[in-house]
């Protein structure tokens, strides 16, 4: 019932789109984990403004639709003047979404690590911004990897919101493909493989590091 | 203004959907169909190289809005509410509409037997609205489905969920030519409507809408047009050639 | 083994006071520690012992009085009427002079035992990574680890993590070291090998004020025992004064308490 | 282009209905979700290699791909398989199935912080697996897994704009259908923002409320 | 103190043997507790103490010998040549004889200490809530605890927390309580309350298996004593054999340790 004699010609378009997704998704992981760091110690702050903030920030932009924060800086923003380039905006919108939800995973992290390791630091003359960096932010990320990774993966299929800004990736190419040839199924089961291939690499990347750093720190 | 913009970075900005057959789709992987010819010799014409940006088609019109592109190269049915927004070119094909169903389908074989029937169209389309007309001046009328995407209408064909889809002639003629489960409800209903290529409504781009324009005009004379037309439509499509009235 | 000579003291506790919202922890504890001296804090639990080390570190802010760290003052600027936190920078200046062992270890588990000594170090004292590794194995070595450098805490008993603690403290060389119970969270096996870490950098001459249940240790380790009891100071003395002496009725009631518990060869 | 607020005052009805139309999605699907993800996490847990695989086959697939050709595959595909679904029943069950991959996930890893010692203590005084699993473990599980509950809940509440490819008159199909007729792109989008801006506060509300009645004997008051 | 008199055990370990992978941990250990006899268990970090008390409950499963609870085999059908484990319901029937109280409490964190006693009551003795909560109340009564019935946990101290575990335990109404260090955990100050609670369960005839540090204990209150050292019984006989006794070396360094740790008063 299925036909795929056309997807050897396909094949090269998809991985075109393939391409696409991963430089998206990479570039929103390490936006959103950067970003993330900074949302995340504006969280913890003792200043309540720089709390409120970050809260606010949170609330948008994990709170909004990312089709819709897509739309609006794309299309909303030239009104007043503001006028991104696609791949711009693509990343920017999916990076800062991420950020969003990397904040409250890295707070959780934070949040967990046992304030007597902080303390001790202290004591042997740390700065507070040594201690975020050396002490914490090494834990935080071993804490958190497996929320990173799950973030990841819902990142690398948020990538297909982007085609809302012209840029063509993995799902708008099966998309093309399937309505162009009027084979929906064969093109989006072929682009549901691709997908959980990719996914399944990261989730396997993520248990690698995982049983990597594991192996020293919990014996 | 836009044209001597055009010129000067010598890059002419397209926006379409390539989702329909037989304007604009792949073929064989390759971007191809109607407009995809007609550009390449508006390209020849301004000496210009044409580059095309592929929206889903919520996003098209707003792009066009925000300069995103120069203009709309996806056909789009030349309306009275959409004459106030957008400025369109001459028509550049018959845009009235007409059902496809399943092939061999003997419960529709006519536009009037879809009454008390589900029937699908694109969402937002001017199709669906002269659909919606159609349909209320039937005894029963018929239950209407609306979908974001012409391709999903037409697997529920095959689902069954709707025994027809309405959309334009050519697009759906297209559809029923490559795929032997389809077929036409012949004739058309509603009014006559034509599908045009759109620019914004500003002073700025009124150079080049006339740029496009000539050019449509000079390749209808010299049988360029018809080149295309024959290739993509299997015959020769009867055209106004001056800007016409919209009846919706 | 009395060492006090009447030189200036490296820790001098004036009159400091506590409280955490409405309930006063400490009540004006006057306490003072001389070069090389060893005092062990001793005391039922809830009397404020760890409170007392927590804000000779300055960990928590204490509320009335002064503390001096080698003469300098801690915490707090005092030119003006109001009191005034010092900048990060002073106290970090002041707090060079300290070392601060826990109960819970609180090693960083993401570094071996060696990255866990040296990364002060580096990042403080600004020695190159070859620096800070040559004197990390050798206060390790001291520590009776050598071998473990490269273990990560994990890997190491709690004896031993316990004994990494004490190495980072001591790399930075501090006048004086504080211990809040360094051997509670011990496996009982594990507790003499870090118990004799700590005589022997006494008998070296450093000095340290230790939180301590192990009576035995206070017995024949310190020149001075504290005993605290709700966050006041209810006796202070040599071990022989404290352990034989006359005894206030409290003081009485908690050595009999442990020995009651500890008693098997009567 | 000027802000015409006129354009969604014109249409609030239909704007009202499709909010509606979201949470109720919303919220069905994730009662859905839970059980079924609850049910997941346990044979994930199963010390059944028959069981286990084939369910982690299933997770991984789920989570895995989009859930726009899940639902497409579901409800286009459905019927060659004699599965024919109504759009809204297509939709619920698409996310309910989307999400319940994720929801056995966060079960799974609360399961496993739960401390041993407190399962022996009840195995030893006769508990059945029932009574740990209901008395013991889902209770405590709660109040460690509400945070992570929540964030899917939202992921969710957003997911509903994918369903309009199988024409649930949602909110996001709502809008985008008044703002092609109308062309109000920017009215039309800060209705969405707001709409689903005030769906997914409400569910973190609802959130960090449950995680205070929950984590009441957390708080140590020793 | 001695209560031993020849009825037929409560517990009865014969040969019992168990290996964790390659490493065998206990060997062939034989023990048996009479009626009323309280047996502390005492020995070195990882000698086995945990392990046999864990297989005696069937937490852990004993890879060979028998153990036999009230005359009852536990844990196995030896019926047939093959072994083969009993099934969940008879395994519970055997258990509900015992009680158990462990190092961390394990108090379930999520219900008030009333809760935490009485839910075994609802769900596996079938009691009404009513019922439930009159002999809940009871029992954390006679542990001292009747006013904090409506405590959770985390709201208790170590001390009180390891009361209410062992009122759950007695709530079941076991014939043989076993303890695992049921007092490590707990600060020093607060040993005291739990360790009187099983001195009391210990005099109203309360057959008890204790793992304890607490030599103070063993020596006031078991009737047997039990030293393992490597998954061995070195020496079992009355604490005063046990204590004051010709004593093989092992047993003489592992005491001497304990004393030189404690020692204040020479
Ligand atoms: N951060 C805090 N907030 C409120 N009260 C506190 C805090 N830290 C300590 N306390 C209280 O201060 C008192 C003294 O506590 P501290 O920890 O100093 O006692 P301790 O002598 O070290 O006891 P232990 O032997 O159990 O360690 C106790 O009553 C304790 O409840
Ligand atoms: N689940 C397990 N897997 C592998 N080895 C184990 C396991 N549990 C215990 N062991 C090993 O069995 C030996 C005996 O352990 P056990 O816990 O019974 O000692 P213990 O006498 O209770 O010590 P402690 O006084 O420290 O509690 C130890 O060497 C330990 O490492
Ligand atoms: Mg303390
Ligand atoms: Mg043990």
């Amino acid at each position: 019932m299925l036909d795929f004699s056309t997807l050897p010609v396909a094949l090269p378009l998809l991985w075109d789109g393939v391409q696409m997704t991963l430089f998206l998704s990479l570039m929103a992981v390490v936006l959103g984990l950067m970003v993330g760091v900074l949302m995340c110690l504006a969280r913890l702050s003792s200043h309540y403004a720089v709390r409120f903030f970050a809260q606010l920030y949170i609330s948008l932009f994990r709170g909004v639709p990312l089709l819709v924060q897509l739309m609006v800086t794309y299309y909303c923003l030239p009104l007043i003047g503001i006028n991104i380039p696609a791949l711009v905006a693509a990343t920017a919108c999916i990076g800062l979404c991420a950020s969003a939800y990397m904040t409250e995973i890295l707070r959780g992290g934070f949040l967990s690590l046992p304030t007597g390791q902080k303390e001790s630091a202290t004591m042997v003359g740390l700065n507070q911004f040594q201690v975020l960096l050396f002490i914490e932010l090494p834990q935080v990320i071993r804490l958190t990897i497996p929320g990173i990774i799950n973030e990841a993966i819902l990142l690398v299929k948020a990538s297909s919101l982007i085609s809302a800004v012209g840029i063509t990736e993995l799902t708008r190419i099966s998309q093309n493909l399937a309505s162009s040839n009027f084979q929906p199924f064969e093109f989006y089961l072929t682009a549901a493989g691709i997908y959980f291939i990719i996914n399944s690499m990261i989730s396997a990347f993520g248990f690698w590091l995982e049983a990597r750093i594991n192996r020293r720190v919990i014996a | 203004d836009v044209l001597s913009d055009v010129k000067s970075k010598g890059e002419l900005i397209i926006g379409t959907e390539l989702h329909f057959a037989p304007f604009d789709f792949l073929d064989n992987g390759k971007h191809a169909g109607l407009n995809k010819d007609f550009f390449t010799e508006v390209g020849k014409e301004l000496g210009v190289k044409i580059s095309y940006v592929d929206l889903p088609w919520p996003s098209v019109l707003p792009g066009l809005e925000a300069s995103k592109f120069d203009m709309v190269g996806g056909p789009v049915t030349i309306t009275k509410e959409r004459m106030k927004r957008y400025n369109f070119s001459l028509p550049i094909a018959d845009a009235s509409v007409a059902l496809l169903k399943r092939k061999g389908n003997s419960a529709v074989t006519k536009p009037e037997d879809i009454a008390g029937k589900p029937v699908g169209a694109g969402k937002g389309s001017s199709q669906a609205a002269q659909l919606e007309d159609f349909s209320t001046s039937l005894e029963t009328p018929a239950e209407i489905k609306l979908y974001v995407d012409n391709n999903s209408a037409y697997s529920e064909i095959m689902t069954g969920r709707v025994v027809a889809v309405a959309n334009s002639l050519p697009n759906i003629a297209y559809v029923a030519s490559q795929h032997k489960n389809f077929e036409v409800v012949l004739p058309p209903f509603g009014k006559k409507t034509y599908y045009g290529y759109v620019t914004r409504k500003n002073t700025d781009s009124e150079s080049l809408l006339k740029a496009i324009n000539d050019i449509i005009v000079k390749m209808k004379a010299d049988g360029r047009m018809e080149d295309i037309q024959v290739k993509w439509f299997g015959n020769p499509m009867d055209l106004p050639t001056d800007m016409i009235v919209p009846q919706i | 083994m009395n060492k006090q000579t009447k030189e200036s003291p490296i820790v001098d506790v004036q009159n400091m006071s506590k409280s955490f919202g409405s309930t006063q922890v400490l009540k004006s504890v006057n306490l003072s520690v001389q070069p090389s001296e060893v005092m062990c804090l001793i005391g039922p639990s809830g009397s404020g012992k760890s409170t007392l080390l927590r804000c000779i570190a300055f960990l928590e802010q204490y509320s009335g009085g002064n503390v001096f760290i080698e003469g300098e003052m801690l915490g707090y600027n005092d030119n003006t009427d109001v009191r005034k936190l010092t900048s990060t920078n002073e106290l970090n200046h002041v707090r060079r002079n300290m070392g601060m062992v826990f109960q819970q270890f609180n090693l960083w588990p993401h570094m071996t035992a060696l990255g866990n000594v040296t990364e002060a170090l580096v990042r403080v004292k600004k020695f190159s990574r070859r620096e800070a590794n040559e004197k990390g194995h050798a206060i390790l070595a001291k520590v009776g680890l050598a071998e473990r450098a490269m273990h990560y805490p994990a890997q190491l008993s709690g004896g031993q993590q316990q004994r990494v603690a004490i190495a980072r403290s001591l790399a930075m060389e501090p006048s004086v070291m504080l211990f809040d119970e360094p051997t509670s969270a011990l496996d009982p096996e594990l507790v003499g090998e870090v118990l004799q870490v700590m005589k022997d950098l006494a008998s070296e001459g450093m000095t340290m004020i230790v939180v301590t249940h192990e009576m035995g240790f206070a017995a024949q380790v310190a020149d001075t025992v504290v005993f605290l009891d709700q966050g006041e100071i209810l006796v202070k003395g040599s071990p022989q004064e404290i352990f034989q002496g006359e005894k206030p009725p409290r003081l009485e009631q908690f050595l009999k308490n442990y020995m009651d518990r500890n008693a098997f060869w009567e | 282009m000027t802000f015409d607020i006129q354009v969604i005052i014109d249409h609030l009805p239909e704007i009202a209905s499709g909010f509606g139309l979201t949470i109720l999605c919303t919220v069905v699907a994730a009662l859905i979700a839970m059980v079924l993800g609850l049910f997941v996490a346990l044979g994930l847990m199963s010390k059944a290699a028959v069981f286990r695989y084939p369910v982690r086959l299933y997770v991984e697939i789920i989570r895995g791909t989009p859930f726009l050709i899940q639902l497409f595959l579901l409800y286009y595909g459905g019927p060659s398989f004699g599965l024919y679904l109504e759009p809204i029943e297509a939709g619920i069950i698409g996310l309910a199935i989307y999400c319940s991959a994720y929801f056995a996930e966060l079960f799974r890893s609360g399961f496993n912080s739960i401390s041993l010692g407190q399962l022996e203590a009840a195995q030893i005084m006769g508990f059945s697996k029932i009574s740990v699993l209901w008395r013991i473990q889902i209770p405590q599980m709660m109040v460690l897994i509400t945070p992570g509950l929540v964030n899917i809940c939202i992921i969710l509440g957003k997911e509903t704009t994918i369903l309009s490819i199988v024409t649930v008159p949602e909110l996001a199909f709502v809008l985008t259908g008044i703002g092609s007729e109308t062309y109000a792109y920017a009215e039309t989008l800060t209705v969405l923002a707001i709409s689903y801006l005030i769906l997914s506060e409400l569910t973190a509300r609802f959130g960090s409320w449950t995680e205070k009645r929950l984590s009441k004997y957390m708080e140590r008051s020793i």
